[in-house]
């Protein structure tokens, strides 16, 4: 879930792993997600850092907020989350792979029949 | 409003500053953690903020009004520390009977129901506690006091791993109810970093960063690359920290907006984040280099 | 016995700090403090019952002290009459005796001295010994008494025997600070009064023409 | 949550309150001192010893001196001890400053005072009561014996102000050793000094400051002289620690 000895900033693993929970049908469109108190007491972490997490979301669409009330999910939500996590998570994974490979001397046809292992294997799961 | 306002503010003791030309504002309900190396100030800050010791020269106001010998800083501010005495004559059930006494916003529910899951007995003597328990017992009264300005000088000396996760634990829940601000200070950055939401870093007297935690963690980047490339791109711009790793190796921390970063990342140079802790510590480094500079 | 009580003391101001935090009776400071008001507050309401009319009063006791002092010093000096002293009369003796007979007076053994007053007398066949003596005059019994005064005639040695003594206790009660702060003069406690004067007596009449011997150590008076 | 205010005389009460509780050990003392007093006066009695002749005299002179002395002891020494560092920071844990706290120790010693005095003269009746109900001792001719309500009231007054001045000077020494590190041992060299030396150097001062004091028979005159001395010490002692910081 949450690592707080982990190099990435709080925030952005709260962000992160709200998505996952809209990613999972957890929260649905138009739920209401926790709060920056519960969050914290939840994560023991501060309620500043859970709010810049809720407002990473809020900056995306991914939540919207009404006042008062809370944060809540938007319709596209898990489309925009996908979409994301298409671009620059994968995208991001893939570059890296792509160094590592440079670095091991991996040739280009190893390294993709090497994905395609990896993707018969999660299917097989 | 503004909670604590430093500008120059200077304590002389012994023959040196201990607090030199110190100079901050603390505003809003915030989990503030005070960092430092030993004797880089922190008591001493907090102790002035107390209202327990005067400043040499500088200006210093608790709640708009200078704290030394205020009793409207000393209702509304408390400090806590391993240091702190009661009378031989009180039991801890005395103990906390006067402090509910003394702090208007006294939360008796609180005490009584840490004082029980921390398994302390009513009867004992203060000073007959271990230092472990001491810190706890100090700690009930930190938070039970719900005092505006609420200070921890090192709160964890002692505790054991799990009671020092209660601790934390506990203190964020009763932030969250009841925000106040909080001031802690403590060796164990790595331990609490995710409950401040911003730090001030002092170092010989003087604030060297006063950032929000997220900041923090984004101040800086650490750059791990061959010694005889990375080296020459370090040598005109500012660093924070830079050591060998092996004999080829350098690892480096620079400010995350250093142009050496870009050019690190073209040579295809690994970068990444710098725990905070680590930060501090190499932001407080006495010169270049470290213990193992002793040893060459 | 100071010396026990110096003892004591030293054990009680040294023993109780440690006992007090071994029973940790500091901690009951206030219920020891009530008890020990209440123990005051009954011993003022005993003290109520005390009459003390039974202390004499300051005014009254000079006066009737003054009066026996210098008893033997009235007779010798000025001369007062010996019939002023009858109430001081103890004891007599008398020792017929033959004319032109010679006497020894000895006084003793254990050198407590009465003052010897001796008259000569024409015509008298006997030596008269009278004794009087001056207590200290005050309602209060000796605590120990002892001996007896005797005179016997040995042989022609006229022993006087005035062995042993008579212990007297007085208790007396002092105000002192705080009460005399405001107060002038010296605080009147008992022992400032002179009531100690005690003198004996022994008024010795022989025939003109007996001859004494006096054992010079003693302190004697001839009146004529 | 809004800002507490706090007043000079709320935290004197709060203080004074918990001085109250920290200070019982000092109220179980007095009790005890008194208790002792009350045994020596009762158990060694001023002793003379006359004889003239074949009568001898054994007078025993009764007083409540000791219980004055040690009670006076127990003023002065537990004056003294407020003011330790230890006891000093033990009362900062909690809401106050030096005035505050300074205060609410003065008043404490007042009230302290105040008891000690009563409860002294009340010894003295008890004293009384107990030789006369208790021992087979004869009193008679013994003025001193009977006490009445002008002594009383005279007593109750000199020995409450004789315990506040003790207070005073107590608390006042106390304070000015704490200026220094030497102090603590100084100044106890010096009284010790002065007292030893009383029986070879005649220390005219001494007298003539005692006599002061104790020599006033105007009672009003005596209460002023106390009241403003240990008003001055108090005073005093405020002022010096003013600037004094706590919980070194």
């Amino acid at each position: 879930m949450i690592d707080p000895s982990g190099g990435r900033p709080i925030y952005i693993q709260i962000a992160e792993w709200i998505e996952t929970e809209i990613l999972n049908d957890n929260f649905k469109a138009d739920d209401k997600v926790y709060s920056q108190y519960q969050l914290a007491e939840m994560f023991t972490i501060n309620p500043a850092t859970a709010a810049k997490g809720l407002n990473v979301l809020t900056d995306e669409n991914i939540l919207y907020g009404k006042r008062g009330l809370g944060k809540f999910v938007t319709t596209e939500a898990k489309a925009i989350i996908t979409d994301k996590r298409k671009n620059e998570k994968l995208k991001g994974l893939l570059t890296e792979v792509a160094l590592e490979a440079k670095r091991l001397q991996v040739g280009e046809g190893e390294l993709t029949e090497m994905l395609q292992q990896a993707i018969t294997d999660v299917k097989g799961d | 409003m503004k909670v604590i306002e430093c500008r120059d503010l200077t304590k002389r003791m012994i023959g040196r500053n201990a607090l030199n030309q110190l100079s901050f504002t603390l505003e809003g309900d915030k989990i503030t953690g005070l960092i430092g190396r030993n004797g880089a100030g922190k008591t001493t800050l907090m102790k002035i903020l107390a209202g327990y010791w005067h400043e040499t020269s500088g200006k210093v106001e608790v709640f708009s009004e200078r704290p030394f010998q205020n009793l409207n800083v000393s209702v509304n501010a408390i400090y806590v520390d391993d240091q702190m005495k009661f009378s031989h004559t009180l039991t801890l059930e005395d103990i906390l009977k006067e402090a509910a006494r003394f702090y208007p916003n006294w939360d008796t529910v609180l005490a009584e129901r840490l004082f029980d899951y921390f398994s302390f007995h009513p009867k004992e003597k203060h000073d007959y506690l271990s230092k472990g328990k001491k810190s706890t017992f100090n700690m009930i009264i930190g938070l039970a006091s719900r005092c505006k300005l609420t200070m921890f000088d090192e709160p964890t000396t002692g505790m054991d791993a799990s009671v020092r996760k209660d601790f934390y634990r506990a203190l964020l829940k009763d932030y969250l109810a009841h925000p106040r601000t909080i001031l802690l200070s403590s060796h164990h950055l790595e331990e609490m970093e995710d409950l401040l939401e911003e730090i001030i870093l002092i170092d010989e007297g003087q604030v060297v960063l006063h950032e929000s935690m997220d900041e923090l963690k984004e101040y800086a980047l650490g750059i791990t690359g061959r010694a005889e490339i990375l080296e020459p791109l370090l040598a005109d711009e500012e660093v924070i920290y830079e050591t060998r790793v092996g004999d080829y190796s350098t690892y480096a921390a620079v400010k995350s907006d250093s142009p050496v970063i870009q050019k690190a990342k073209q040579h295809g140079m690994a970068t990444g984040p710098v725990p905070p802790n680590d930060l501090c510590i190499y932001l407080t480094a006495k010169q270049k280099g470290g213990i193992d500079d002793v040893f060459k | 016995m100071s010396l026990f009580f110096t003892i004591l003391i030293l054990l009680v101001i040294i023993g109780f700090p440690f006992l007090l935090r071994r029973l940790q009776l500091s901690r009951f400071g206030y219920w020891l403090l009530g008890g020990y008001f209440i123990l005051l507050i009954a011993s003022v309401v005993a003290y109520t019952f005390i009459p003390t009319e039974e202390f004499a009063d300051e005014e009254e006791l000079p006066t009737e002290m003054t009066n026996r002092i210098y008893l033997v010093h009235e007779i010798l000096d000025q001369g007062v009459p010996l019939e002023e002293f009858e109430q001081y009369k103890k004891k007599e003796w008398e020792f017929p005796v033959g004319t032109e007979e010679s006497f020894s007076l000895y006084a003793g053994p254990d050198y407590q001295f009465p003052v010897i007053i001796i008259k000569r007398v024409e015509d008298q066949e006997a030596i008269h010994v009278d004794y009087y003596e001056v207590t200290p005059e005050i309602d209060v019994e000796p605590v120990h008494e002892e001996g007896e005064v005797t005179v016997y005639n040995h042989s022609g040695e006229l022993t006087i025997e005035v062995l042993g003594y008579k212990l007297y206790r007085f208790n007396s009660m002092e105000k002192g600070f705080p009460f005399n702060q405001f107060e002038e003069e010296e605080d009147h406690s008992w022992i400032y009064y002179d009531v100690f004067d005690d003198e004996r007596m022994f008024y010795i009449t022989i025939p003109a023409d007996i001859e004494l011997n006096v054992d010079p150590d003693m302190d004697v008076h001839w009146l004529n | 949550m809004s800002l507490n205010k706090m007043d000079l005389s709320a935290a004197v009460k709060k203080q004074l309150n918990y001085k109250m509780k920290v200070y019982v050990g000092m109220i179980s003392s007095l009790v005890i001192v008194q208790v002792i007093g009350i045994f020596f006066s009762v158990v060694s009695p001023l002793q003379g010893y006359s004889t003239m002749d074949y009568v001898e005299i054994e007078y025993m002179n009764y007083n409540t001196l000791n219980i004055i002395t040690l009670t006076s002891l127990w003023a002065l020494i537990h004056a003294i001890i407020m003011t330790t560092k230890n006891e000093w920071e033990n009362a900062f844990p909690f809401v106050g400053n030096t005035l505050s706290n300074h205060l609410a120790n003065m008043i404490f010693l007042v009230g302290a005072s105040i008891v000690a005095g009563i409860v002294t003269i009340l010894a003295s009746f008890t004293v009384r009561v107990y030789l006369y109900y208790f021992t087979d001792e004869l009193f008679f001719m013994s003025p001193g014996f009977v006490l009445n309500g002008g002594d009383l009231l005279a007593g109750t007054v000199t020995v409450i102000l004789h315990f506040l001045l003790l207070c005073a000077i107590g608390y006042f020494l106390g304070t000015v050793t704490r200026l220094h590190r030497l102090l603590p041992v100084l100044l106890p060299i010096v009284v010790i000094g002065l007292l030893i030396t009383i029986n070879y150097i005649n220390h005219d001062w001494m007298m003539n400051t005692v006599e002061f004091y104790y020599g006033e028979t105007s009672m009003a005159v005596f209460l002023m002289k106390i009241v403003v001395t240990a008003g001055i010490l108090f005073a005093c002692s405020i002022a010096i620690s003013s600037r004094t910081e706590v919980r070194k």
